[in-house]
């Protein structure tokens, strides 16, 4: 049985002006539990928080109930006070009385009755209140960082200045992603590479930071602060910490024949190699489906040319377990495929390519070491139709693309004319477009500069079809403006392609519980509030996995998940919200209900033995909810029909009883 | 004896219910129950109710007395009324006789003042079964369904219903509607027994005998090895309980209405697990001893307390209702063969 | 008449009990009369030859049996019709019992006999003979009566969702197809009412109700530890109802626990002593369900997400679910 | 001031209406209509959850069983849910619920699920001054009362 007592407060007028807080704090005094009702002009005042804290003492409290402004205004001030004078802070339950009642009623009568209501209700609950304690656990100082593109490389710099050590998983054999490949960055036209292969010495050279190259998650257990992850790191049949780097194997290698992905396929590469010149670490890689030491235990050349002896055939995919205290999901993304694209011939001709192979045309380190020559016959290109939205803003019902913006191609395809513009003024450059988009610094400066000072043509239309004729491309478009179709005799097409998450994502996504939108871009905790981290506690989010976004945003939002992980691994404890889901496991079915609607994945599944009413013993399977993960919706109690499933501070029995006391 | 033409009968409801509340068995959807006599409502055929007329005088739920609390006081209401006389029509043999079994509970000191009064205040109407069916088995516990017990018995023939007297109560009744009704030689009624006896002995369970129960039989069955076959699949719902006619258990329940506490006596069913639990658990562990429980009740307990009279009256109400078709006559069958394989 | 005969039931379970595959059997067991049989489990050839029956009274579903069942030692043989396995897979997927001890014979089903219709064409039934298309009823004492089988079908055969078994280890007979015989239409039925008919309907229906809990403890999806109406701490337990709001309270509930879970068996309505058609309760469930979020057939598969753990971005408003599922009736 | 005289004072009939508000956004979308002074009935009576999706079913049968004449189910705008994904199931469960009353024939005007946001002030007194005049319109709850909680 509870000692409430009720503290009614008049906000100087705010509340008394309406409601009659002596009619209230007397009505409330007779309440069940209720021994000791008062009211006063500003509870929230020290002399107000005096007079709970005195009635605490003299009247051996042990729930209240204060009736005044909402509880997002002064409920963590009441539940102090309780605290300071000795009860738990959670048997505080305040009754909104000032912005739910006294404000928007203007009449005394009502606006009293409902004061009195609202305070019974409030009276009904804390009968059924208990003590809660928000439970703690330790945090593991390191974090993990999955992916290691410009949106990994950052995170993790970032978070190892401050001091905790960071583990990069990446899934080539070099960390770098997307941005590695790129030629220049709009809207300044600095090369890529000068920028992002200083910050990837930086990560090799940092003895906070490891890398898992060639490597991938492969299970995540565990909850914030607490993570227990096993990494695979995939056989690369070269001792990473052996070889040297010299490049010797990737020159001997007598099969050559291997498509070189870095160039997207526009050349080839040897069996063993190194993905480029700046790769970290800078060490080979035997590839096991082109080796034909692997597949058929003939050849050995590169451990011959080896001086160093890094060579191992025998190696085997290995496992690493560790444990993080936050982790940082980086995956980013890739162009989608073409495959369905086939008015665009893509297919069909060598000469219509993506962006991103444009990238590999116009880059020194590139298959034409930089010179614009068209992939079939190494001819200089001169007239060149970009293709914008290739598979971006498709219509919901089209199962050819995406619905969404893919955000960056606007910019890249205005980098691309103007370069190509800028070194070969000779080429006649045309770019259909739906709409330019250019909301960013110095973004539409920089696109109008493309078309003004450069003569990019820019035709609002799409284009229709692209027919490979002879050695020519017919592009066959609409101009929207001039109401006109146009027919284009073009020698290289060039498709802005959308971009999607990493085909990596989904299955990490359900390792993590992090939940996912339709697109597999990880969701944010809050669209706008919490941009950088998943809904999953401990769980934070780089890059382009979370939605298309260009290089500056991506190192903007790397270095808002460092921050956030910093302040994660910065404490020593994790205070949780004692407001959490458990299960009584006397009646839980263990039949997954629960587990299913859970966003954080906070329920886990034990087989556990039980002395059972009828004194047999069984072993059952029974929910549990681990109370670090949960944050308290309660959207498992209601799926559970059997009513095992509750939350502590919002227990089925307490609202139930507000809605009686409600309702008398 | 009295006699009116069954084109009258509305009639003789109306005579009845000018004075008593009436009772009698309806058709609904769900089967025949009993309603109140209003004008319109027509005399079921069905043999029996699904719900046997125990109702009326121990009803599934009944207000004992209610708790006002206005503000930290709490006031005793007593909710108790005197019951107005009624009278249920169209009863069987096996019900009347339930009566004297729920009479032995309920009437026993100390007495049960709602049950008193409901059954003082009650006329009784029975009727003879012109045409048992085949899980009725009332014979077996010396129900004679030709000639039932009542304050008055009727029999109703394809044109005519005739009413006999068997009691003050009775008779006074009769006297009452006399101005509707006919005297009769009770010829028709007499013509009509004798069929139902000639019916009686085609039932398949006519030959059923309860003789190798009784009061002291505890040891014997208690232990029967029987017992887990037959209660192995009874899915340990309520069904049997509600329908019998003699089943008398009850549990008492407060309701919180939020101006105070309702407290309410409602039907309880030993097959249920939550069935008179306490604080240390329930007694009977497992649907076996539970499922032992109710038939020993019947077959054991209740004779060994009552002169040797079996809390089952034959209705066969659980035979066609239990939702797997486990019942009181394979009871006794399959526990009767085991102790004649003893023999 | 049912495609298979008890002979062949019996040498099959003869056979698995003798290869050792099972250790026992789950089937029916012969009674009083033609309609009395119970769920009954045996372990010889012998005591199946002597009690063992199969045919048109063999309703029951034996899914949730096994629930308790497979909590014993060995392996146990159930005869599964098409719609038991649907109550099969849907224990499954909620890890009610372990597949590993159950081995299951489909059985085709060709409808089974509703007692109580059977019941109102005859009083005092001595047997009933099936023909195939027409069923004679023997009467104790008004001769026989023979009528069209098809009318003797309670309203959940012929409305009966599929012929097609969705789990077995082994199959008689040939597997069926997944049927549509209208199984909506007795709900859309009471949509194109008036609320004010409705509600004089499920009224009349419900107040019925003798709280026995049959349809709850014979329903496959109700396998709860401990129902909250049995349980005082959940705030809504009541032994029997006291009056009208809480039979309603109890059928509203339990058709919503057991929402996206019910596979249609029609269980709850044959074990209902007052014969209240509770499957269209759940029907509309499923009605609503197929219409708001896409056909959904639970049990069809093992593991399937339910529709209410589950969502889509462009799931209906309440307001207009509401009313779309009238706009359909 | 006792509450006979409060109810003598108001003849006309009033609706009792539960509210059960959404912590992150319905229920401060309530304290910011009362910041702007935006009136609606004092017959809103409203609850604060954690989340829409926290909302049983079961509570709504009570509230109607102990007085209420409508019950209002607010939360966070589909896809602002603070857990992500409550309001989600809310939409389901409340869609299937709402349907099922309306197939027992209790008028579905008595049940409704409005999304509101924290900003939303203006939105929620609109939405309760409709909601009340609603269910005023249709009088005392009789289909689903407990005639045991009104005496």
């Amino acid at each position: 049985m509870q000692r409430i007592g009720v503290f009614v407060c008049h906000c100087g007028t705010n509340i008394a002006g309406t409601v009659d807080v002596a009619a209230v704090s007397e009505s409330l005094g007779k309440e069940q539990g209720v021994v000791f009702s008062t009211h006063y002009q500003y509870m929230c005042s020290q002399a107000g928080q005096d007079i709970i804290k005195n009635a605490i003492a003299e009247y051996k409290l042990t729930g209240i109930v204060v009736c005044s402004c909402s509880p997002r205004m002064h409920e963590t001030t009441f539940r102090k006070t309780a605290a300071a004078a000795g009860i738990n802070p959670y048997m505080v339950e305040i009754a909104n009385i000032r912005e739910q009642c006294s404000w928007v009623h203007k009449d005394t009568i009502s606006g009293t009755e409902k004061a009195i209501i609202l305070g019974k209700a409030a009276v009904a609950k804390v009968n059924l209140n208990a003590p809660l304690t928000p439970g703690e656990t330790p945090v593991t100082k390191r974090a993990l960082v999955i992916g290691g593109g410009i949106a990994g490389i950052q995170t993790a710099l970032d978070i190892a200045d401050a001091g905790f050590p960071v583990d990069i998983v990446e899934k080539k054999p070099t960390i770098g992603g997307k941005m590695a490949q790129l030629d220049k960055t709009f809207p300044t036209l600095d090369c890529a590479a000068c920028i992002l292969t200083p910050k990837m010495v930086d990560v090799a050279q940092n003895d906070k930071i490891r890398i898992f190259s060639y490597s991938e998650v492969t299970s995540v257990k565990g909850f914030v602060g607490n993570f227990d992850v096993t990494i695979k790191r995939k056989a690369r049949y070269v001792k990473e910490d052996v070889c040297t780097g010299c490049g010797a194997c990737t020159e001997k290698c007598p099969q050559k024949k291997v498509p070189n992905e870095f160039n997207l396929g526009m050349d080839n590469r040897r069996a063993i190699y190194i993905p480029f010149a700046q790769a970290v670490p800078k060490v080979a890689t035997i590839d096991p489906d082109y080796c034909m030491m692997l597949k058929t235990g003939k050849c050995g050349v590169c451990s011959k040319v080896c001086t160093a002896g890094a060579i191992d055939y025998k190696a085997k995919d290995e496992y690493v377990e560790e444990k993080y205290g936050a982790i940082v999901v980086a995956t980013g993304f890739n162009p989608i495929s073409m495959d369905k694209f086939d008015e665009f011939a893509y297919s069909q001709s060598k000469d219509v390519i993506t962006s991103l192979e444009f990238e590999r045309l116009t880059n020194a380190a590139g298959p034409t070491q930089g010179k614009l020559l068209r992939p079939s016959d190494g001819e200089h290109p001169h007239t060149i139709v970009f293709v914008q939205c290739v598979g971006s803003r498709c219509d919901s019902c089209s199962e050819k693309g995406k619905e969404y913006c893919s955000k960056i191609c606007c910019m890249y395809t205005a980098k691309h004319a103007m370069l190509t513009r800028d070194k070969y003024p000779d080429t006649d450059v045309y770019v259909f477009y739906i709409d330019v988009r250019t909301p960013g610094k110095n973004f539409d400066e920089f696109y109008r500069r493309a078309v003004e000072e450069y003569g990019v043509h820019y035709i609002k239309g799409m284009v229709g079809k692209v027919s490979p004729e002879g050695k020519k491309l017919m592009v066959q478009a609409s101009d929207l403006i001039a109401g006109k179709q146009l027919h284009i005799e073009a020698d290289l097409v060039v498709l802005a392609a959308a971009i999607e998450p990493d085909k990596s994502a989904r299955p990490l996504a359900t390792m993590l519980t992090a939940s996912m939108d339709t697109n597999d871009f990880f969701t944010e905790a809050h669209p706008k509030l919490r941009p950088v981290e998943s809904p999953t506690a401990g769980v934070f989010l780089s890059g382009a996995c979370q939605g298309p976004k260009d290089i500056p945003e991506t190192v903007s939002q790397a270095g808002a998940a460092a921050a956030k992980v910093i302040g994660l691994l910065c404490k020593d404890k994790l205070t949780g919200n004692p407001c959490v889901a458990h299960s009584d496991e006397m009646m839980c079915n263990g039949c997954s209900t629960c587990e299913k609607v859970c966003p954080y994945g906070a329920i886990t599944y034990v087989d556990k033995e039980f002395r059972m009413p009828d004194r047999t013993t069984r072993v059952r399977r029974v929910a549990q909810v681990n109370e670090a993960v949960c944050q308290g919706c309660g959207c498992c109690t209601v799926a559970c029909p059997s009513g095992a499933m509750d939350l502590k501070g919002f227990a089925g029995k307490q609202i139930m009883a507000e809605v009686d006391a409600i309702c008398r | 004896m009295r006699k009116i033409s069954l084109d009258r009968i509305n009639d003789l409801f109306a005579a009845i219910a000018a004075e008593f509340r009436l009772y009698l068995p309806v058709d609904t959807n769900g089967g025949a129950r009993y309603e109140e006599w209003a004008e319109g409502k027509i005399l079921s055929d069905e043999l029996n109710t699904v719900r046997s007329a125990k109702d009326f005088f121990f009803p599934q739920t009944e207000n004992l007395m209610d708790f006002k609390t206005e503000g930290k006081k709490i006031e005793i209401v007593d909710t108790r009324s005197e019951t107005e006389d009624f009278v249920i029509f169209g009863v069987k043999a096996c019900d009347v006789r339930s009566f004297d079994v729920l009479d032995r509970v309920f009437l026993a000191e100390p007495q049960d003042s709602f049950y008193k009064n409901r059954r003082e205040h009650s006329l009784i109407l029975s009727m003879a079964c012109a045409k048992p069916h085949e899980t009725c088995f009332c014979t077996t516990f010396g129900i004679d369904p030709s000639a039932p017990m009542g304050d008055i018995v009727c029999y109703k023939t394809e044109d005519a219903l005739y009413m006999d007297a068997k009691t003050e109560k009775g008779a006074a009744l009769l006297k009452k509607i006399e101005s509707i009704t006919v005297e009769d030689n009770g010829e028709a009624a007499e013509k009509q027994k004798k069929v139902i006896r000639e019916r009686l002995e085609k039932l398949p369970l006519h030959n059923l005998t309860a003789d190798r129960f009784g009061g002291d039989k505890t040891a014997e069955f208690f232990k029967a090895p029987e017992w887990k076959e037959l209660s192995a699949s009874c899915l340990g719902c309520g069904t049997c309980t509600f329908v019998c006619p003699t089943c008398q258990c009850y549990d008492i329940k407060d309701f919180n209405t939020g101006h105070g506490i309702k407290r309410f006596r409602c039907w309880d069913s030993c097959m249920y697990s939550e069935f008179t639990k306490m604080s240390a658990g329930q007694p009977r562990l497992t649907q076996l001893e539970r499922f032992r429980q109710r038939f020993m009740h019947k077959l054991v307990y209740f004779p060994a307390n009552n002169d040797g009279m079996f809390a089952c009256v034959g209705c066969g109400r659980c035979l066609s209702k239990c939702p797997i078709q486990m019942n009181i006559v394979k009871v006794m069958k399959t526990l009767g063969k085991g102790e004649e394989k003893n023999v | 008449m049912q495609a298979v005969t008890r002979e062949i039931l019996i040498n099959k379970a003869a056979e698995l009990l003798g290869n050792g595959t099972v250790d026992r059997v789950f089937g029916w067991k012969k009674g009083e009369f033609s309609y009395d049989v119970t769920p009954a489990l045996f372990t010889t050839r012998e005591a199946m030859d002597a009690d063992f029956v199969f045919g048109d009274f063999c309703g029951a579903n034996f899914s949730k049996y096994l629930v308790a069942e497979t909590r014993k030692e060995g392996k146990v043989l159930v005869f599964l019709k098409p719609c038991d396995t649907y109550s099969f897979n849907q224990l499954l997927t909620e890890h009610r019992f372990d597949r590993e001890k159950v081995y299951v014979v489909g059985i085709p089903c060709s409808g089974m006999l509703d007692t109580v219709k059977i019941k109102a064409v005859a009083e005092g039934i001595a047997s009933v003979e099936d023909n195939g298309d027409r069923v004679t009823v023997h009467s104790l004492f008004d001769g026989d009566v023979t009528v069209s089988r098809n009318d003797m079908l309670p309203d959940r055969c012929k409305n009966c969702k599929s012929k097609k078994h969705v789990a077995y280890d082994e199959l008689i007979g040939e597997d069926g197809e997944v049927i549509d015989s209208g199984r909506f239409d007795e709900v859309e039925k009471l949509e194109k009412m008036t609320p004010d008919e409705r509600f004089a309907f499920w009224q009349n229906e419900l107040s019925r109700c003798i709280r026995c809990n049959a349809c709850r403890d014979v329903c496959p999806a109700c396998t709860c530890e401990k129902c909250v109406f049995d349980n005082p701490d959940s705030g809504v337990e009541n032994k029997a109802a006291a009056n009208s709001f809480e039979e309603k309270m109890f059928h509203i509930i339990r058709a919503f626990h057991v929402a996206g879970r019910c596979t249609d068996c029609g269980e709850c309505s044959r074990v209902c002593p007052q014969h209240i058609p509770l499957h269209l309760l759940n029907r509309k469930f499923i009605k609503d369900i197929n219409e708001f979020y896409g056909d959904y057939q639970a049990g069809a598969e093992v593991g399937s997400r339910a529709p209410l753990v589950n969502y889509t971005a462009d799931d209906p408003e309440p307001a207009e679910a509401v009313e779309r599922s009238h706009h359909d009736a | 001031m006792s509450m006979k005289n409060i109810e003598n004072n108001n003849e006309t009939y009033r609706p009792l209406i539960v509210a059960f508000c959404c912590n992150w956004c319905s229920y401060a979308g309530a304290d910011l209509a009362g910041n702007n002074r935006l009136a609606y009935p004092a017959d809103v009576k409203i609850i604060r959850v954690p989340c829409s999706c926290r909302v049983n079913p079961t509570f709504i049968l009570r509230a109607f069983q102990r007085g209420a004449d409508g019950v209002i189910i607010c939360g966070c705008h589909p896809g602002d849910c603070h857990y992500t994904s409550g309001n989600y199931y809310t939409r389901r469960r409340m869609s299937l619920m709402f349907s099922m009353l309306d197939y027992l024939g209790i008028e579905r005007e008595r049940t409704r699920v409005e999304w509101v946001s924290a900003a939303e002030g203006a939105k929620f007194a609109a939405t309760m001054n409709d909601f009340c005049e609603t269910v005023a319109k249709l009088g005392k709850n009789k289909r689903l009362e407990d005639l045991r909680c009104k005496q």
